[in-house]
């Protein structure tokens, strides 16, 4: 048994993939941890983007609300939304981390509705940002625990734009061009989006799982790349931090 | 001009900016004296059938106590802009006070998990809901704001967020690129909290603005709750400080802790217990019931809530919170 | 021969239409001066808005520029030129003085050129803020010296909106409804328009003058009025003001 | 999309917002000290054929010293945003750096009278000349901020200003009446003058933003001139104050009285006098050489400038001014 969880797994792969400089919208949870890792583990300079407006924060500690005060703590501007989300409209943030109920094999998110959406069997808090950082930001990214009830065939309900129809329909559809789904973190793989099709495509297998396992609990047919990495887990560092400065009280990365 | 497509959505609001016109021209403008109690300004300010919108965002600088207020004067049947809305919707819904939503964010508490009540209540049926989102809320005020019927945005396109929002695409002009125009909103009726506000509605605060520059230019009434008042020396002295000039204003209530359980940037953090205190109440009818007696209906003003809910020395915990004052040194 | 000079008259006639409570986009010179009066005499109240972004200032002192520190001084808000003119888009802008090169029977103003545009005779500054003003405050009154040079019949450009080509062609210009041109203020008469036509027609005669006067120096047919006043002179107060207090370098008023 | 009219006025840059996204996405966001002299600012930043735009207002917390600096290098063939231009017009009408020119507001210096040599300059016909007003080019920095290729409005309608203008009209989606649809204006280079930046590039003014806060965004290169240097302890102490973040600033050059001869709230005020030398030496050329060479040309930075024109007594004269502080009280 490894000596962490498949959410410490989560937080630090994709902390990885924020280089120095680079620029992330976050929501609270998951993705302010792998944020605010990155930023203590390799790239001090990561610009964290909050949609509230805090820009260029120092994370003092993990936010409750993505409009709590340690959003703008130590930042280069406490704006207002619309500040932030013209940031991104205007190119200016690579990365963002969306997550929802259901995902597809183009890496569209539902956080609106299941069932219909006049009388929904339930009801989710909507798109608040991520439809607008999702088609705004150069790299959309998720992590979440990976089953089949999440990763379906049909979404009830397209609240987030991933590549759409997949093939060449997100460039048609009038979303700022070269944007779109990049990495799908879950606690079994990682995956990435084939370039022609569009389609969720597993890269690489985490410690403990077999391409089986990844297949079984997904709704829908995955693609395999040729090569498959096996991901890998946590350095003994990135689970320091995580632990001793990210989340002391374990929130995110629980017990 | 020809529309390629149309959300199916309803739009509770004229986008009309000649309509909008005809109503500002009528603002008073002269430097008058409206400060008044929260009380007296939703009675004068806020009516059935209203459309409301609140400042801040969700538990951060919100004007809590006029949630409290307004569902304390059983407002009923307003329409209400839902642009993250966390705890404030969760006041709203346990008020019933709204029966048509604009929705960008509804029914969640962020990290903290999800409002039962305000979930129930939407998926009673008896709310009319239309998508948008987080920026295309803050569009559709600030279209309001600039006096025209639509803004053009980038978002929401390819998805059923459009298809059930009240938007529209369009082409551009110059580029033939595809666009979404967002329509105008202009809410009948605002409650935005500051830090600092005088007498004549001239409003400071600081921290993140949310969309409140854009919604108080928007709105067609405007309350402003605030921490406290300050001098309009101080005010005059300032211009550059000052975020909302007065006349946009027309009353000026004075709350402090008006936030309160929210957080107010420099001033308070927010009272994580008692917003568990409300999730869990939420669960039972016939606790809720009672729990809403106890903080809201049962309560003269917010004063009363905030007495109940641990006075000053609560206040302080909560100061010392906002501003990271580890323990020891208190 | 008078105790005051015609720009005195010109001021201190503007300034009446001020009322308390009332808000007016200025420039420099004898816009601002009519604002200050307004404000010394019967309309302390009254909100100056100017275009580089000052709102609702005490004046301490003629401004040089639009844009200086005067026109924010005590203001109620130091913002944007955005700011102002969305304030002035929304309705909330009662009044603006506006002047020109040129007028013509539509109170319409040239203030970018004199001969072609390619190649102008003579390059003026252009609209600035003008047709900003023009189109969105409610009610336009220019104060100008007359001749029949600037009263034209035909304007070599059209830089700021008065009633365009009158009746309701404005109306279906889509420019805001209900805005236009309403006084027109001059060393010899005031001026406002025929509500059917939208022309410019005389409604008093200042002292000194007779409507032969004003007919000769004007390039245009005016009509008059059923009743044509006499331009109340200036009061003891407002010329007192005036000289003491608004403009004692006589920078607008002269010697 | 019907386009119901378009102005004969060329767009002298280009409103494709996924073209300047591009750009934007490479741009530079790590914390590098960026202070630089301004002369090796203008040579890296600003280059014969860019368009160039200047943050102020005519002669209010105008980059003048950046004026300058572009005259002594020779810049030429430049676009210009020429909103409210007034001494900054003069000085670059004077190295004849820009050959396209966007019009607001030129030749004119408001109260003063008119500006001669930037009069004849563009009536030499060596100028091509689009018409807009001061909104319309507020509102096209503004596009671009916001990442659209064009932003609706209610002005120009009518008038020949819209005939010589680039701008289309369009009809509304939501309510069918016409509207102004004004093309995004990105600016390849742009100088904006503060009171207070630290060594990244976040900067800090006081009074009116005019339409800097857009300007800054809209910018693809970004030079902030700055009376002085704050540290970035305090930009983080307060971030409330920073108008203008580091993220989107190329340059940071430390410039004290760089807005002189034009005003800079709550420091200095005018040189009235100054600026009547301008309009004199420019009714003849040959004096106008002279007087150039004296003031810019042969001056090797700000500073001569400043100590050529009376140094600190002038200074503290106009700081006098500024603050309404009666001789006597000196």
């Amino acid at each position: 048994m490894a000596d962490y969880n498949s959410m410490e797994l989560m937080i630090s792969v994709a902390s990885r993939e924020l280089e120095n400089g680079a620029t992330v919208g976050v929501g609270t949870g998951a993705p302010c941890a792998a944020a605010m890792l990155a930023q203590k583990v390799a790239s001090p300079d990561l610009v964290i983007v909050f949609e509230a407006g805090g820009f260029g924060p120092e994370l003092p500690e993990m936010p409750i609300s993505v409009g709590d005060s340690r959003t703008f703590y130590k930042a280069s501007l406490a704006g207002s939304m619309g500040d932030t989300m013209e940031y991104c409209a205007r190119g200016f943030v690579d990365y963002t981390f969306l997550g929802g109920a259901q995902i597809d094999m183009y890496g569209n998110l539902n956080s609106t509705v299941i069932g219909d959406h006049a009388k929904p069997k339930v009801r989710f808090p909507g798109s608040g940002g991520a439809n607008d950082f999702a088609s705004f930001c150069w790299r959309m990214m998720v992590m979440t625990p990976q089953n089949s009830k999440r990763f379906v065939e049909k979404l009830d309900f397209r609240t987030t734009p991933g590549w759409l129809e997949g093939g060449d329909s997100r460039a048609k559809s009038g979303l700022p061009l070269g944007a779109g789904p990049y990495k799908i973190i879950t606690d079994m793989a990682v995956m990435d989006f084939e370039p022609e099709s569009k389609r969720m495509r597993v890269i690489s297998i985490n410690p403990g799982y077999q391409l089986k396992d990844v297949k079984e609990n997904c709704g829908f047919e995955l693609l395999v790349a040729d090569k498959i990495k096996e991901t890998a887990p946590p350095t003994a560092e990135e689970l320091r931090i995580l632990r001793e400065e990210v989340d002391p009280y374990r929130y995110v990365i629980g017990r | 001009m020809n529309v390629i497509e149309s959300g199916m959505g309803p739009v509770f609001s004229n986008p009309d900016p000649d309509e909008a016109r005809a109503f500002f021209r009528k603002k008073n403008r002269t430097k008058t004296n409206k400060v008044m109690s929260l009380k007296e300004a939703v009675e004068k300010f806020a009516h059935d059938g209203d459309y409301l919108a609140i400042g801040g965002f969700g538990a951060n600088r919100t004007p809590v106590a006029a949630c409290h207020e307004i569902v304390r004067q059983r407002k009923k049947n307003m329409g209400f802009a839902g642009h993250t809305a966390t705890h404030d919707m969760q006041i709203l819904s346990a008020g019933e006070v709204y029966d048509r939503l604009d929705v960008a964010y509804v029914v969640g508490l962020e990290a903290r998990g999800l409002a039962g009540a305000s979930r129930s209540y939407i998926q009673s049926g008896r709310v009319k809901v239309t998508e948008w989102t987080n920026y295309s809320l803050t569009m559709r005020l600030k279209a309001a704001a600039m006096g025209v019927p639509f803004l053009p945005t980038r978002n929401m396109m390819g998805t059923d967020t459009f298809k059930y929002s009240g938007a529209k695409t369009i082409e551009c002009p110059y580029t033939g690129k595809k666009l979404v125009a967002l329509p105008a909103l202009y809410p009948d009726v605002a409650f935005i909290h500051v830090h600092e506000a005088d007498i004549y509605g001239n409003a400071r605060f600081k921290g993140i603005a949310v969309a409140d520059l854009d919604l108080a230019n928007a709105a067609k009434r405007l309350i402003i709750t605030t921490e406290r008042l300050i001098s309009t020396d101080e005010t005059q002295r300032d211009p550059s400080s000052t975020k909302i000039p007065y006349h946009v204003v027309d009353a000026v209530c004075v709350v402090p802790f008006g936030a309160y359980p929210g957080t107010m940037p420099y001033e308070y953090f927010s009272d994580e217990a008692h917003i568990k205190e409300w999730m869990a109440a939420e669960k039972d009818p016939e606790t809720f019931k009672a729990f809403l007696n106890e903080i809201i209906y049962d309560c003269k003003d917010n004063e009363e809530y905030i007495m109940r809910n641990g006075g000053f020395a609560k206040m302080n915990e909560l100061r010392a919170l906002e501003l990271m004052i580890p323990k020891e040194k208190k």
